[in-house]
């Protein structure tokens, strides 16, 4: 007999065998760190000028960066779910790239396109004087770049499966393409939108190796928070970890609140 | 932004960008503190690296005014690619092996790292340490079989810090910038490895006369006590 | 039998030109002809709504209902044909043009209601209106009456999935009314409905319809409530136009099998000669009209053929004798189905049924006056 | 006057532009790759054995890691989404945790907790004389590690949004809760597990930092590709690049078969 | 009006233990108590459904059907009350018992259908077979012949994405059915299919529950399908029982507004003494029936009433006049709806409206015979 008002959608009893492995698989490793956490040098590390300002940087470019991945990205994964164009099997292959691309080889990629004397950066500066690499919106691109794919897959993932038939219900109701997507589409993607935020997000805050390689490492300018991690580890690696659990407490403090929120609203879960 | 305002010819003011190899971290950021306090108004910004990265960045016009690299090899390709003319060496490192701080195998000399029980920790052969580790073994004519290529020192450090590695070979100046975290075994300056660290001002360097005088101060009595307080070798 | 009932009277009245300032200031017909080619299906259905006009298209399960309006309403493209409201080409795959879905100002009452499950009751109706770009309260307001007319005032605030079934339709039918549309299509409105608010919200629904300046079509597997909204009825079988006509003479002169049953009435073909039609099938009947020759149908209703134990006499002139084989009771009737020649469906009071003491088998007498069978050509 | 026959749910012309400009973005870098890629150098580094053994070893260990993201987080994602248990929202917290920390630091976290000195690893030594650390299936715990997140976090948000009626026909139609789930919900998840199954796999693929950490680098041992690049990088980039592309065709390749192959059947798009 | 139909009888005999070898072995009815709270609604009803026995719920919309049915198969817990299937305990929340949904063994076919949209016709009937441990050929071969019953053999191999609606349904049906249940639930079966597939499917419905062992509970709107498929109709409204008993019993004494227009009967309220009614809200009646004294309904057919345009002479007890305030064609009648008091509708046929020149407004005069008039207990 099972728990009264346990609807049968919710998983059997042994299904917890493995998720108690999976929570245990990633969540040990976390006690670890606690653990061993050097909590004197926390104090240390959370009133040193250049953690502080690797954070402030870190959370403003991830920032930055998924926001030009819902800009750009939330489009094209529209065309991808739903229009016919050429070249439509190459261009949801090329949103693979980035994925597969050891980043160090992405930042190359990205000096080679982007850097000064890349094939388009060298016209942006001789027209327009703007270089991207070592420079803070460098930052934000090279996070773009390597993050941007998660939103891509996630959302257009979401609108094959959505059910076309209440979109066609608007357009009879008068509503055009745009209207529709951003009263009816987008709001039965809020649960995807949500979730593919969050990936991207948090890939961009830990990115490391096409940040380092674009955008160089200059601390206040372009040193992340992964970046002075990554100087931190030399000599000190309990400041280095210090600092993770910073960025630990921070961000997976505003994913848990974000997602609560949104996957609230969004869903009837 | 640096680069906005720039000094006229000649004088030692603005700001330059100082490319240097991880491992001198802890040098140059005091070099840097006391340079800026003989110039005022002068600021020196740092972008720590892995040699080689910041060669690449070099050649793809990062805006840069002085690197110091950890290896000749890697200064050679940013000099052939034309970036700099000429570089001087302003110090060298020599290795030491690392133990964890509570072993629980005993590693007292080099031909203990041969035994078979024992796991060793060496940088990857194309960075400099590994390089250096590699012809530690040789001209020793002993037979190691590392358990593990670190990609850099630092990271050889921290497998030996956490006791994941039972030795690891290192240069002498992390065993210092541990500060009791590792146990360093000297190695007889006999039977050691040196290499050398080049610095060079940067050809198209928009501040170049500033770069030239960090570049001079390093090289200076000042700097070279900073670096061998850090435990580097004079060149 | 005259077809002159109320409805029909009203809806040929002249539509008055700005009724109640609801209705847009012109009214348009929608005309055309709507070929779809599907894998295994066609459809090709001619069709002319005046403004005004109510359709009513019946048809069974899998006929292209569904498909043609959803072809009219631009959802599916034509592959053939042209479909046009008033001067404007909604469709016209020849001439390469095809108006957007939203531009057509069609309204359409979805079979599946298709409602947004994001947001309230209310704010399903007042999408049309905020779409044609009124502020979300100005939207509201217009919602609010259509609520109340359609009995969900109180629901204003539940979410789509908190409503029964009746209830998610009512919402569809406010949805689409409250965008006040140049033209209506409506998929089973009403199918959801409990008897009662059947009821209620057909005759809002008529009503509606009646104002309504513009042309509807209304797909229904209800008869009544064909007869009671539609002006005209058009019956689809396989994609194609079965039969058409004014309500009440498609509901006298079935022409095929599928409208008879609808309407519950016999259906016969057989070839008339002078007053006496030969069924196919066997049995000889005698009608009334004797103009008809030829291969015609004859319609009777079930509950003008008598049941009788044995032969009876008196002034039918149609006689016959069967088989009872099925006993079917329908409220305060009993249907009885006699197997011929000709095989007949007869509604009798259940008292009847005791009195000729009838059970499945019995060899029983029937009777029907020829004034009672309708003769028409097929 | 619209193109024929284009549905209504497809983006007006307009979202082309940013998403072209999305597609320069991602595309742009590849090409600067593919046209300055040492061309000459590919046949050497197809040949080299280092090369072979990493990219074989990065494909199997990838593989390996995406199926333990599947036995272990599907299960994790079902219950996060499905079943009330005390400390629910701490569970969904920690899936976070991977995502945000610096691969790096992620690396420490394992090996605090599954190294030789860590607070399970230890007794695995003592007990089983097992060790991961060093061995090619500590490669697959540091990828598994770092990439499970994402599937589990994709297929929480999709099964959140699944309509749940049609599972509970299937309940009325004698199928048990586990029938359920492979029959009913496994199938209609389809789009989601191919969306999350490409993300973890391109993310284990691509895993650097938590794997040189934990793992260590030894040729032909623990040397995954990535590994292989960034130390080629201090040798010859140039070769470091080619080795990159290889791993770009090899993986690109498989994940495009894969999501439209699987795609295909899972959506009615 | 005799309770004695053909079907009623067929259904109040004993059941054949096992029949044709399909049904299960042992039967067993379904009692219990249903109770469950929702904010801002609750239902409250007490069933027994005997083996065999098919009970019709009807009531308006929201009136809580479908809850009851999910309460029944265990999708909704009880919040008070009880449920057992035989001596089966299916959900008891005072003893802390709930049987999970799949090992009840109930068919149940859904309002909005719930066809898995993931695999094909075929495969959603086989679905139940396919849960109960057969292999995927065996229960596909349980499958084929639920396919043919329902006329659905050429849609086996699509999607139910293709199919229209009336499809859908037949398909919903033909996968509850396949599962070999101990106890059915119908909700709505019949309201998506035409009236020709209706009339099939539902004598097909109606073939497969006479020999159906199990308790069956059909909902739905429609009062022929309640009167043709139940033995027992049971009237919810607004989450409590309004009414129930024999189905022929419920269609002649409505004890509510909401059976009585169901059935398109005059349901009037009123005082009798002596076969005198008052009629609430105005009017007299003489009734035949004298022993009925204090509160009681009077139920009339419309069809029973006649219109005059003056005083009729004659044997018709009940004469009393009017104002006509609606007209209504259906088919060949026309419903008038005639303000008294007492108000009431009426049946004519469309020659008689002509005749009588009515419209809307005009002074009438109604006539019904006592005998007609049908009075109870209310
Ligand atoms: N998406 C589709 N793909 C292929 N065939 C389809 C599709 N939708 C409908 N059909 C088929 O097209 C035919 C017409 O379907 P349509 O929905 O128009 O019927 P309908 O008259 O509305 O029926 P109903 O009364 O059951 O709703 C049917 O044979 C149906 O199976
Ligand atoms: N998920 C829900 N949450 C809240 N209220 C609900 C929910 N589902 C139904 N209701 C409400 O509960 C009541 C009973 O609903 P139910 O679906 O049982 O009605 P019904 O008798 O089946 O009606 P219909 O004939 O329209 O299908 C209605 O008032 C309805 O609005
Ligand atoms: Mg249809
Ligand atoms: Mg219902």
């Amino acid at each position: 007999m099972s728990r009264r008002g346990r609807p049968i959608t919710s998983p059997p009893r042994i299904v917890a065998i493995p998720a108690v492995i999976a929570l245990l698989f990633l969540g040990l490793p976390i006690v670890g760190l606690l653990f061993r956490a050097p909590w004197s040098n926390l104090g240390a590390v959370l009133t040193s000028r250049t953690s502080l300002d690797a954070l402030r940087l870190s959370l403003v470019t991830a920032t930055a960066a998924t926001m030009v991945a819902f800009v750009i990205g939330v489009p094209l994964a529209w065309m991808l779910a739903r229009a016919q164009f050429p070249g439509r099997r190459l261009a949801r292959a090329l949103v693979t790239v980035p994925l597969v691309l050891p980043p160090v080889v992405g930042g190359i990629a990205l000096l080679l396109a982007f850097g000064r004397r890349g094939i388009v950066g060298q016209y942006f500066e001789s027209c327009c004087g703007v270089t991207l690499a070592f420079t803070a919106p460098g930052v934000v691109v090279a996070e773009a770049f390597v993050a941007m794919p998660f939103l891509i897959i996630t959302v257009e993932g979401a609108l094959r499966v959505l059910d076309a038939r209440v979109e066609e219900a608007a357009a009879t109701l008068g509503a055009g393409r745009l209207t529709i997507f951003r009263r009816v589409t987008l709001p039965l993607l809020a649960p995807a939108l949500v979730a593919g935020g969050v990936l991207t997000f948090a890939r961009a805050l830990g990115e490391f190796g096409a940040t380092i390689t674009f955008a160089g490492n200059l601390p206040g300018v372009t040193q992340t928070l992964p970046l002075a991690v990554y100087v931190g580890l030399e000599g000190d690696p309990s400041e280095a970890v210090a600092l993770s659990l910073i960025l630990l407490a921070v961000s997976v403090g505003a994913l848990v609140l974000l997602r609560d929120r949104w996957l609230r609203t969004g869903a009837s879960a | 932004a640096a680069h906005s305002v720039q000094p006229a010819a000649g004088s030692i003011a603005g700001s330059i960008t100082v490319f240097a190899a991880s491992s001198l971290k802890g040098a140059f950021a005091t070099i840097g503190a006391q340079f800026e306090a003989a110039h005022p108004g002068v600021k020196v910004i740092f972008n720590f690296g892995p040699s080689s990265g910041l060669a690449t960045q070099i050649t793809q016009g990062a805006p840069v005014d002085v690197f110091a690299a950890a290896s000749t090899k890697t200064m050679d390709s940013v000099i052939a690619d034309g970036e700099v003319k000429a570089a001087s060496t302003f110090a060298a490192n020599s290795m030491e092996i690392a133990t964890p701080a509570h072993p629980t195998r005993s590693v007292t000399s080099l031909a203990d790292l041969a035994g078979a029980a024992i796991k060793v920790a060496i940088c990857q052969q194309d960075v400099p340490c590994g390089a250096a580790a590699l012809t530690l073994f040789s001209q020793n004519r002993i037979r190691v079989t590392p358990v593990t290529q670190e990609l850099d020192v630092k990271a050889v450090l921290t497998k030996v810090q956490l006791g994941e590695v039972d030795a690891g070979i290192v240069y002498v100046t992390d065993v210092k910038a541990a500060k009791g975290a590792v146990i360093g075994i000297q190695i007889p300056a006999a039977d050691n490895v040196t290499t050398t660290y080049p610095i060079a001002p940067i050809t198209n360097s928009t501040n170049g006369s500033t770069a030239q005088a960090f570049v001079d101060y390093v090289l200076s009595d000042a700097g070279q006590n900073v670096l061998r307080a850090a435990g580097f070798l004079s060149p | 039998m005259a077809a002159d009932g109320g409805v029909g009277m009203t809806r040929a009245m002249p539509v008055p030109s700005v009724p109640g300032g609801r209705a847009p200031a012109e009214t348009f017909g929608l005309s055309g002809r709507i070929g779809v080619e599907r894998e295994g299906f066609s459809l090709d259905v001619a069709l002319d709504v005046e403004p005004g006009e109510v359709v009513g298209v019946l048809g069974p399960n899998g006929a292209g209902k569904s498909t043609l309006l959803r072809a009219i309403c631009g959802l599916v493209p034509l592959t053939h044909g042209r479909i046009m409201l008033g001067d404007a080409v909604l469709d016209d795959p020849e001439a390469d043009v095809m108006m957007p879905v939203n531009r057509r100002g069609i309204g359409v009452v979805f079979q599946e209601y298709r409602l947004f499950e994001h947001v309230s009751v209310l704010d399903n109706v007042a999408f049309g209106p905020r779409s044609s770009g009124s502020s979300r309260a100005a939207a509201r307001l217009v919602a609010h009456p259509w609520l109340d007319r359609l009995g969900l005032a109180d629901l204003a605030q539940r979410k789509p999935s908190q409503l029964s079934g009746g209830q998610a339709q009512r919402v569809a039918l406010a949805r689409a009314l409250a965008c006040n549309p140049m033209a209506l299509l409506l998929d089973e409105p009403l199918a959801a409905l409990d008897a009662s608010t059947r009821l209620e919200v057909r005759s809002e629904l008529r009503d509606h319809l009646r104002d309504f300046a513009g042309p509807t079509i209304v797909v229904t597997h209800d008869a009544i409530d064909a007869l009671v909204l539609a002006d005209r009825i058009v019956v689809i079988e396989d994609g194609l136009i079965t039969q058409q006509g004014q309500a009440l003479e498609v509901a006298r002169r079935p022409a095929t099998d599928y409208v008879a049953r609808l309407l519950g009435l016999n259906l016969l073909r057989g070839h008339a000669i002078d007053g006496e039609v030969t069924v196919d099938g066997g049995g000889l009947l005698h009608v009334a009209d004797r103009s008809v020759f030829g291969g015609v149908l004859v319609a009777i209703r079930p509950n003008a053929i008598l049941l009788h134990a044995d032969r009876p006499d008196g002034s039918a002139r149609n006689v016959w004798t069967g088989t009872v084989d099925g006993i079917e009771v329908i409220g305060d009737r009993v249907r009885v189905t006699v197997v011929g020649p000709p095989t007949v469906m007869v509604d009798v009071t259940s008292g009847a049924i005791a009195e000729l003491h009838l059970a499945r088998g019995d060899r029983v007498w029937l009777s029907a006056k020829a004034t009672e069978l309708e003769v028409y050509r097929g």
